[in-house]
């Protein structure tokens, strides 16, 4: 029975956090205290949206390098917008942010779909597209907090029920994605296109159509993003979130996201996403230098590749032929 | 009577290829059509267009006297047409229940996915095609014939009037096969109209009612099966007569070359000892799943035993990857011919040539020359095919594929040759080229060790006969106490009679 | 292709001439663009055709090319390797903390290879012996080679490479032929001549088209690329030597995001990030296309995140482009 | 024939340098015969830098100013320059010495130094701890001026300098590391931050961890990005020299070395409305003291930088 929840590499990897958090909390007891957790598990939700959409795409056996890039264009635009017209409804800042993220998701998407082009190269070419949109944009201008609204910046740290809405707002995300992935038919069809693209066609799936949702969904998630981030940290300049599309992937191969496709759930991304939350925010508490950082999650992405490698080896063994005990 | 489906003046063209051309083909109820061709005629091509997965350039298709387009799989299934597919069609990290409601689950009333009813009926469905094993297992963990009732039951979940089987019983074994036969009687008992497919002429005559022949993508000949003979058939398909008896050659055999002693594996075979003459075609035979692929695999060092010693020509042999088991002299001419021998993408010459550049280039520089000369002698002794030799081997029909895999195994003068299902899938013509070839083979000194489950193959090829079952050597026998039945009951590891085909 | 014209048993060897072959490939389309570029940039600034203009352009892209080259064969072999740049960083490391030892320049070159070579076979064993996919392994060792960078450094900085030093990242073999340069198009010819020329070669893009049956045919699929792996940690290392010559100091941020840009040039050189096909005359005009927009830009004074726009852009398009041609060719043909 | 003067910044688009920029028109302008060229790299690096030097070199500009990502590594394609015949100097951030003829510092490091920590401590009469957020860890000013400040620290009884931490220069990452410094060290009263990135970070994060009257952020930053964060007290006053003056007073410095003024310790150069800077034995030579922001003017600034 034990063995067989350890083969789970949710389970594992939730027993990972948990070691984590032990070895942590002997050297700043204060960490693991539940109001720090909330902390470090809202600073995280940004990186869980992400990986949430990072994930659809990666389950389509595409991947998406274009997020952080798409994220800090439509963070910038809402900021823009925000700082042109101070009394648009935040609401519908946050609206315009995932329609633009969803745009870019769908132009991603087409390329893949209508063009056949390998997702890598289309969103290696987005990537610097999207990037050079915004210096193009803003001029290379950076948004300040004095120019934003009181509204705009407040909206993620506002306190609802003991949780900052930034926190409501991932758990949200990851209720519909957990939805959206188990009880509806394109949820289901992430899954068979990346797991056999050919036998997809004959179940009467529509492969490029599928990539392109996982793109609009990645995109419009990244967008969303957009607005959090630059809300949250109250400013908005080219490079915001620079190299973050690299921990997303990583928060996916974490979370047990086959990179080949087909194999993956939204409490693996989830949690690899809290396990470099946790990293991220111990380390500067518990006095390891900051330069050690780097190498420490370098580490980590490898040992995670390689369990779940194994673990996955060890189920696809097929033994056939059992010896003449029966 | 009115036919269930009619296909009027189909044509279809890929690049540089028409599969079909101006086809017509009518389904009844209640009745099995055959549909028979070569390889390449272009009967899958038109499988697929029934099914939505590909759009015609031409023609029409009348679903009881309306006509319709299955612009997708989905639209062909609402219209009561389904189908067992020739490739398997299924994925491993699904349940079986998903497996076989993706696509076309049910939901609740809110859209979403109604797991507890699709589990369900997906486990009435099983029940249907004669399996009872759990519906939420995942389907990687399911052995081969239970994932092919799988692959039935998905079939069975449109409530069709139609059913197409694609080759069926290619990965069939015996049992599995006749379990097929008895549904495709209920099938017909329901009024279901039925086209089958398959290479087999055995099959077609015991289940089908009706036939049609396919030559080059079109459409060369129809009627009832009760009208036709063998040899009618094969002469529409093939536009010639064809020999079906097999072109052993009697060759004096010579001394042992091989020696396999106490090969064994942890968990795939073990036991297995057996000597290969020279001049010799020895046959393995079994059921699919019988362990006889991932034996010679580990003769050429790709699955490692974990004991067991192999002597070639009197000599020890350590083979630890298939390099070294070219340079001594022992060749595998693999089972799946697209995953593992031919190499699409790259041209016929270069598929050739591989296994043999260390003879072709001068110390590591390659020499083109050489390799056209080597590629251009092996390609004609096997009759090939093709426009050109530096064509990519991907735009070759299967048959010429397998040609290809076969010269460049040949390329590498090697002593022993093992050949994995060499005729699988091939259409009667190539069948009969390659058992040509083989007994050529033999006859010039090579030692062969032949791999099939086909009875008629094994029996009238085969010099001597082993056949494996669970991983071990179950029966040996010599040519002339060769029986169907003795053969059928080693395999099976049984005691009863049952009934062998005879060839 | 009706099979019946044929006679079988005289299969032509090819059926167009080198000519012809050349005029579909992408080289070609290469060639046009590169020309393009270059006459553009000629007309755009009075600056751009000048002999020491050019050869200082070239140090734009001499080292990001070395890498490419073995990259190249890596991606025809349907891996990749993500880590390079940071194998750069930690082999600058290695040589900045030798300097401190008071090491001459023979051993710091030797150092600067060696934990090239140190870290590609890292990056081969994870891959091919515990069978790992490449790019996820090389994300890992991406951060890990930097972070021991900046573990070893964190905000200081080696310098005080020895004068002989410079001569690889700013020495001239004769008049404007930087010894950079130089060594690009040795590399190029001998990459061209390993991949194209060679077994070796051969193996490449068997694996790269179909892996299994390469094993299968006796390709030694597992050393054939843990040698790639080797041989771009290898080129890194070079690169490495020739770039921290160039800068004559290390900081852990060095050649941060290269390797994008290395996937980017190897790409547009025509080589499939699937694997399977690709040339290295292909990667040396992409090479040049890439330097030739850089410095024609920068010559405009036109900020860098323009240019890497117009990189992204022109990826995309020489991608699509081909396909949309051959699409429209064939709805004209219907 | 225009003089070309190229302004070679960290990074396009980083609000101090366009003011910089500002300052480098205004001096344009008022010589007449000045073309000013304002170029740099997208992201902070130093091979962007030097890309952009070696397209500079081949367009024959007649001076070179900038604001170095590195210390060295941007030595060799400097060399190259003044090898043929372009004048260098350095500004803001320093280049090696043999990499420039001269450097204008903002103001003097020691000066700058002495100031961060004095900014913290006239908030703190009973003293208390304090820690640093620097920039990048691989810049080169920030750590010059927190070496500095650590000479002086034994001034000011009580203030306890208890961590430093490195933000890299991005918003996120410096956010982090003051939540992280407001956790492990639960009597921090200040934190001190020299850069104009981490300054705003921290006084965020100081906010949302709704500690504004009890952490006093400071450091240097700009008064258009500090000015929300004065207001709501989160960081009482913070300093900065004036970039305007900055990029104004290199471009002049440029313009008077290529009409033949010789950069050697001792020298005076002219920096029009600013005045002179004198050269040092390391041919470094200082602008003007800090000048320091708090409600009662940063307002005013804020519509300029
Ligand atoms: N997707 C495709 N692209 C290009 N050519 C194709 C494609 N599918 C089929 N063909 C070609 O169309 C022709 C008919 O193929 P099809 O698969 O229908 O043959 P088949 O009769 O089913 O043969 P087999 O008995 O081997 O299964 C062949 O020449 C084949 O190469
Ligand atoms: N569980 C499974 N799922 C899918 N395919 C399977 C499974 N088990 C076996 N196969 C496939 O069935 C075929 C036969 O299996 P295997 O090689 O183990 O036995 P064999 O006796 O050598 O078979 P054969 O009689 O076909 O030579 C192979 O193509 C193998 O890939
Ligand atoms: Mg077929
Ligand atoms: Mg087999």
């Amino acid at each position: 029975m034990i063995a067989k929840l350890l083969k789970n590499r949710e389970i594992l990897l939730v027993g990972a956090i948990a070691v984590l958090l032990a070895l942590i909390a002997l050297r700043f007891p204060g960490f693991v205290a539940p109001f720090n957790l909330a902390r470090v598990y809202n600073d995280t939700s940004i990186l869980i949206i992400l990986a949430l959409g990072q994930m659809a795409v990666i389950l389509t056996r595409c991947i998406d390098l274009s997020m952080a890039a798409n994220l800090a264009l439509c963070g910038m635009v809402a900021a823009m917008l925000n700082a042109a017209f101070p009394g648009l409804p935040i609401p519908l800042i946050i609206l315009a942010a995932m329609a633009l993220g969803g745009l870019l998701g769908m132009i991603n998407g087409t390329l893949v779909w209508k063009l056949d082009i390998p997702p890598i190269v289309v969103t290696l070419g987005t990537l610097t597209i999207y990037r050079g949109l915004i210096f193009l944009l803003t001029d290379g201008k950076w948004i300040n907090a004095h120019e934003m609204s009181d509204a705009f910046k407040a909206l993620p740290r506002l306190d609802l029920a003991g949780m900052p809405v930034l926190s409501w707002l991932s758990l949200l995300m990851i209720a519909v994605m957990f939805l959206v992935m188990s009880r509806t038919p394109i949820g289901r069809a992430f899954y068979a296109v990346g797991g056999h693209p050919h036998a997809a066609v004959y179940t009467g799936i529509d492969v490029g159509r599928t990539r392109f949702f996982a793109y609009c969904l990645s995109g419009t998630l990244a967008g969303l993003s957009g607005y959090l981030w630059v809300s949250r940290y109250a400013v908005a300049y080219v490079d915001i979130a620079a190299g973050f599309e690299l921990d997303i992937i990583a928060a996916c191969v974490i979370g047990g996201i086959s990179i080949a496709g087909g194999i993956g759930s939204v409490a693996g991304a989830v949690l690899g996403a809290l396990f470099l939350g946790v990293i991220k925010n111990a380390l500067p508490v518990i006095n390891i230098s900051p330069f050690a950082q780097m190498a420490i999650s370098g580490t980590v992405i490898i040992i995670a590749v390689a369990v779940n490698a194994r673990a996955e080896r060890r189920k696809g063994r097929v033994i056939l032929r059992k010896a003449e005990a029966v | 009577m009115k036919p269930a489906i009619t296909l009027e003046g189909i044509s279809k063209s890929f690049p540089g290829v028409r599969a079909l051309s101006d086809v017509s083909l009518a389904l009844y109820p209640g009745s099995v059509t055959a549909l028979i061709g070569e390889n390449g005629a272009g009967k899958s091509t038109l499988v697929k267009i029934l099914t939505g997965i590909y759009q015609p350039d031409s023609g029409m298709i009348r679903v009881a006297d309306t006509e319709t387009t299955f612009p997708t799989a989905l639209a062909a299934a609402r219209a009561g047409v389904t189908a067992i597919h020739q490739e398997t069609v299924l994925f491993d990290e699904l349940s079986v229940a998903e497996n076989i409601f993706l696509g076309h689950a049910p939901r609740n009333r809110f859209g979403l996915i109604d797991w507890k009813k699709l589990n369900a009926d997906a486990a009435a469905l099983l029940q249907r095609a004669g399996a009872d094993f759990d519906p939420t297992i995942r389907l990687r963990d399911l052995g081969i014939a239970k994932k092919h009732l799988v692959a039935i039951a998905r079939a069975l979940s449109v409530d069709a009037q139609v059913v197409i089987m694609d080759e069926p019983t290619a990965a069939l074994s015996h049992k599995e096969i006749h379990e097929l036969y008895a549904l495709i009687e209920r099938l017909k008992a329901d009024g279901k109209a039925i086209l089958f497919i398959s290479h087999k002429f055995d099959e077609i005559f015991r289940i089908a009612d009706r036939y049609t022949v396919f030559r080059d993508g079109t459409m060369v000949g129809e009627g009832l099966i009760a009208d036709a003979s063998q040899d009618d058939l094969v002469r529409m398909m093939v536009g010639r007569a064809v020999d079906s008896v097999y072109p052993k050659k009697d060759v004096k055999i010579g001394e042992a070359v091989l020696t396999v002693s106490g090969y064994r594996h942890p968990t795939e075979f073990e036991d297995i000892n057996f000597e290969l003459r020279r001049g010799e075609i020895l046959g393995f035979y079994g059921l699919v799943g019988a362990g006889r692929s991932e034996f010679m695999q580990s003769l050429i060092g790709i699955t490692r035993p974990s004991a067991g010693a192999v002597r070639l020509d009197g000599n020890v042999l350590v083979i630890r990857n298939p390099a070294e088991a070219i340079r001594a002299g022992i060749v595998y001419v693999p089972e799946e011919r697209g995953r593992q021998g031919a190499i699409i993408g790259m041209p016929i010459f270069q598929n050739v040539t591989l296994p043999s550049l260390s003879h072709t280039s001068r110390s590591g520089f390659l020499k083109l020359a050489n390799e056209f000369a080597l590629a251009r002698e092996y390609t004609a002794r096997l009759d090939l095919r093709a426009a050109s030799l530096d064509q990519d081997v991907g735009t070759l029909s299967g048959g010429n594929q397998q040609k290809v895999v076969i010269a460049k195994w040949l390329a590498t003068k090697p002593k022993v040759i093992i050949l994995d299902e060499p005729t699988k899938g091939i259409d009667i013509g190539s069948k009969a080229a390659v058992h040509a070839f083989m007994s050529e083979l033999a006859a010039q000194g090579l030692s062969v060790i032949m791999v099939s489950s086909e009875i008629p193959e094994i029996m009238g090829m085969s010099d001597r006969v082993i056949v494996m079952r669970e991983g071990r050597i179950a029966g040996r026998f010599e040519r002339s106490e060769l029986t169907a039945e003795k053969l059928v009951r080693a395999a099976a590891g049984i005691e009863t009679q049952i009934n062998g085909r005879a060839a | 292709m009706a099979h019946a014209q044929l006679s079988p048993r005289n299969i032509p060897d090819r059926l167009e001439g080198r000519g012809a072959r050349l005029l579909r490939s992408w080289e070609a389309l290469l060639i046009v663009v590169a020309t393009v570029i270059f006459l553009g940039n000629s007309f755009a600034s009075p600056y751009f055709l000048d002999p020491w203009n050019l050869s200082d352009a070239t140090f734009n892209f001499t080292e990001k090319a070395m890498i490419a080259f073995a990259m190249a064969l890596v991606i025809i072999s349907g891996e990749i390797d993500l880590s390079v740049a940071s194998i750069i960083a930690l082999a600058s490391t290695a040589m900045g903390y030798a300097v401190q030892l008071g090491v001459d320049t023979p051993v710091l070159v030797a150092i600067g290879l060696g934990v090239g070579l140190v870290c590609g076979a890292v990056n081969g064993l994870l891959i091919t012996g515990l069978g790992l996919p490449s790019i996820v392994v090389t994300i890992g060792t991406m951060s890990l080679f930097r972070g021991l960078s900046f573990i070893i450094l964190g905000d200081q900085a080696f310098t005080g490479y020895p004068e002989s030093f410079a001569w690889f990242g700013q020495g001239y073999v004769w008049w404007v032929l930087s010894f950079e340069f130089t060594l690009f198009a040795l590399l190029a010819v001998a990459y061209g001549v390993l991949l194209h020329k060679t077994n070796f070669g051969r193996a490449v893009y068997a694996i790269g088209n179909n892996q299994t049956a390469a094993l299968f045919s006796g390709v030694r699929v597992a050393r054939v690329k843990f040698t790639l792996f080797l041989l771009t940690g290898l080129m890194a290392g070079l690169a490495s030597i020739c770039l921290t010559s160039r800068l004559g100091s290390t900081r852990p941020s060095i050649a941060l995001g290269w390797e994008l840009e290395v996937v980017t040039m190897v790409v547009l050189g025509g080589v499939n990030i699937l694997g399977g096909s690709g040339t290295i005359p292909g990667v040396v005009l992409a090479a040049l296309i890439m330097g030739m927009v850089t410095f024609g830009f920068g010559l405009l004074n036109v900020p860098g995140i323009v240019m890497s726009i117009f990189i992204g852009l022109l990826l995309i398009s020489v991608i699509a482009l081909p396909i949309l041609w051959r699409r429209a060719r064939r709805r004209l043909a219907h | 024939e225009n003089k070309k003067i190229a302004l070679v910044v960290k990074a396009l688009g980083i609000g101090f340098f366009e003011a910089a920029n500002k300052g480098a028109q205004e001096a344009a302008k008022e010589l007449g015969d000045v073309e000013i060229i304002y170029t740099g790299p997208t992201s902070t690096t130093a091979e962007g830098q030097i890309e952009v030097i070696n397209s500079l070199i081949a367009q024959k500009v007649d001076a070179i100013a900038v604001s170095a990502n590195d210390t060295d590594a941007l030595v060799p394609a400097l060399k190259k320059a003044m090898d043929r015949g372009i004048k260098v100097i350095s500004w803001d951030s320093g280049v090696a010495k043999e990499g420039r003829l001269m450097h204008l510092n903002p103001s003097s490091s020691p000066l700058i130094g002495n100031m961060i920590i004095k900014l913290a401590a006239d908030n703190l009469p009973e003293g208390g701890d304090v820690a640093v957020l620097s920039a990048s860890a691989t810049a080169t000013n920030q750590n010059t001026w927190i070496a500095e400040m650590k000479k002086v620290q034994v001034n000011y009884k009580g203030i306890n300098v208890v961590a430093t931490v490195y933000g890299d220069d991005l918003a996120d990452k410096s956010y982090r590391e003051t939540q992280g410094l407001i956790q492990s060290h639960p009597n921090l009263k200040a934190i001190i931050a020299p850069t104009s990135i981490g300054i705003v970070a921290a006084a965020q994060a100081v906010t949302d961890a709704g500690k504004i009257g009890q952490i006093n952020v400071t450091g240097l930053g700009l008064p258009s990005e500090m000015a929300g964060h004065v207001k709501s007290g989160a960081s009482k006053s913070f300093a900065i020299w004036n970039p305007i003056d900055l990029g104004y007073s290199a471009t002049m410095i440029a313009y008077d070395i290529i009409n033949g003024a010789e950069a050697k310790p001792g020298a005076e150069l002219k920096m029009g409305r600013m005045g002179t800077v004198k050269l040092d034995d390391n041919n470094e030579g200082a602008m003007a003291d800090p000048f320091v922001y708090d409600a009662s003017n940063v307002e005013e600034f804020a519509k300029i930088f």
